[in-house]
């Protein structure tokens, strides 16, 4: 599959059936999708999420984030879609999707695709709500999350 | 040398500019922030805690003691908060 | 969300965008989803599998199996639906979803309601190709993966 | 004690029926076996190797030493392949 980086929503449904398919047509048998949603902020009030991208820089290390899960499991198919600019509460962000004959294959490929995409490839967000505008800070947990693979 | 150096984020807000061309002896990215530290009070502010920032040479995460020899993009960045 | 235990197929990607959906809505901001789907037999061939269930003891166990999960993570949602009957290579046998406000949890909760699904809820696989038709038998590897948990 | 006795997937093949009615004078599941294994040659066939079999009482996963004791339905079958 694929790399994409866009500013336009995608269709969640849509691109889990179409993976689903190609992973299965590819000799998999255990499918793992993940996305992340914009979340309101605590008490509400969001208005939207920005995010900032590196172009160029974003999809190399996508690129690169996606050649390392492939040579550590046996998957047959992986996908990665990462939105960029203004989105609102209940928009999806991003998603990763993996398939392979073995489901631990499967799931580990995906969480080790989520926690080197928080913390390598370049995004940032920013919150807008109602008091003002603010940087996401990078947590301390997703640096550690690393350490395991 | 002149390089291209980027900044994103909060850093390019307190900086002002997203990207700029840079004439620099320095030979390290180290090197590099000294002489950007000592322009003006906006990028000394914005480079004062190192650890709150993260730097690319040419696309690919670097160390701050990395070498510039014949880079030609440095990038500035907070660290990364996508996913 | 709930159990499903059902005959007919199931359309995936509509169930992950409602799936998403919901979950996002009770405050998810992090989505997994898993699914299966009837691989072909090793050298092709395979005609068709058959799944046969315990019909009330099969509800009764997935309900069970969410209901740990719910009890050990932060979940705002879960999902499992799991067909019987006979199937297709390339379709969809089941699926399991998960919605919470971190990924760890969700990833987490997904591959625990799947290691508990393949041991304790009462399915069992026939795989019948052009030699015959043969019974799934359990592996070591699903009953070790218990113990994780 | 009248018990509803079911056996699934290859176990069923085995014995040749889904669900039977069992008068049995049995305490605990493994007495049960012994009953059904004294009937008949594929029911001796069916329970021969107790490692490769599960049983659920009134459809809760339970030992071959668990009391029979209140229990309406026994079911019979080898481990599950889920999923």
């Amino acid at each position: 599959m694929a790399v994409r980086v866009q500013q336009e929503p995608f269709d969640y449904g849509a691109e889990c059936a179409a993976f689903a398919k190609a992973a299965s047509r590819a000799g998999a048998g255990a499918v793992v999708t993940f996305c992340g949603v914009v979340r309101d902020l605590p008490g509400g009030g969001m208005q939207r999420m920005e995010i900032e991208h590196y172009p160029g820089m974003t999809e190399r290390a996508l690129g690169d984030i996606e050649a390392q899960a492939r040579a550590r499991w046996a998957l047959d198919a992986v996908a990665i879609i990462h939105r960029h600019g203004p989105m609102a509460p209940g928009e999806m962000i991003m998603m990763v999707a993996t398939g392979s004959a073995h489901r631990a294959d499967a799931f580990a490929a995906a969480e080790f695709l989520m926690d080197y995409l928080k913390s390598r490839a370049p995004f940032w967000k920013k919150e807008i709500g109602a008091q003002g505008a603010e940087w996401v800070a990078a947590k301390e947990d997703d640096e550690r999350a690393l350490d395991r693979w | 040398m002149t390089l291209k150096v980027l900044y994103f984020a909060w850093l390019r807000e307190r900086i002002g500019v997203p990207r700029e061309e840079v004439d620099t002896a320095a030979a390290t990215v180290g090197g590099l922030i000294e002489e950007l530290r000592a322009r003006e009070e906006r990028y000394a502010l914005a480079f004062s805690d190192l650890k709150a920032l993260r730097v690319a040479l040419d696309q690919e995460l670097a160390d701050f003691d990395a070498p510039l020899d014949g880079v030609r993009e440095v990038a500035f960045f907070p660290p990364m908060t996508g996913g």
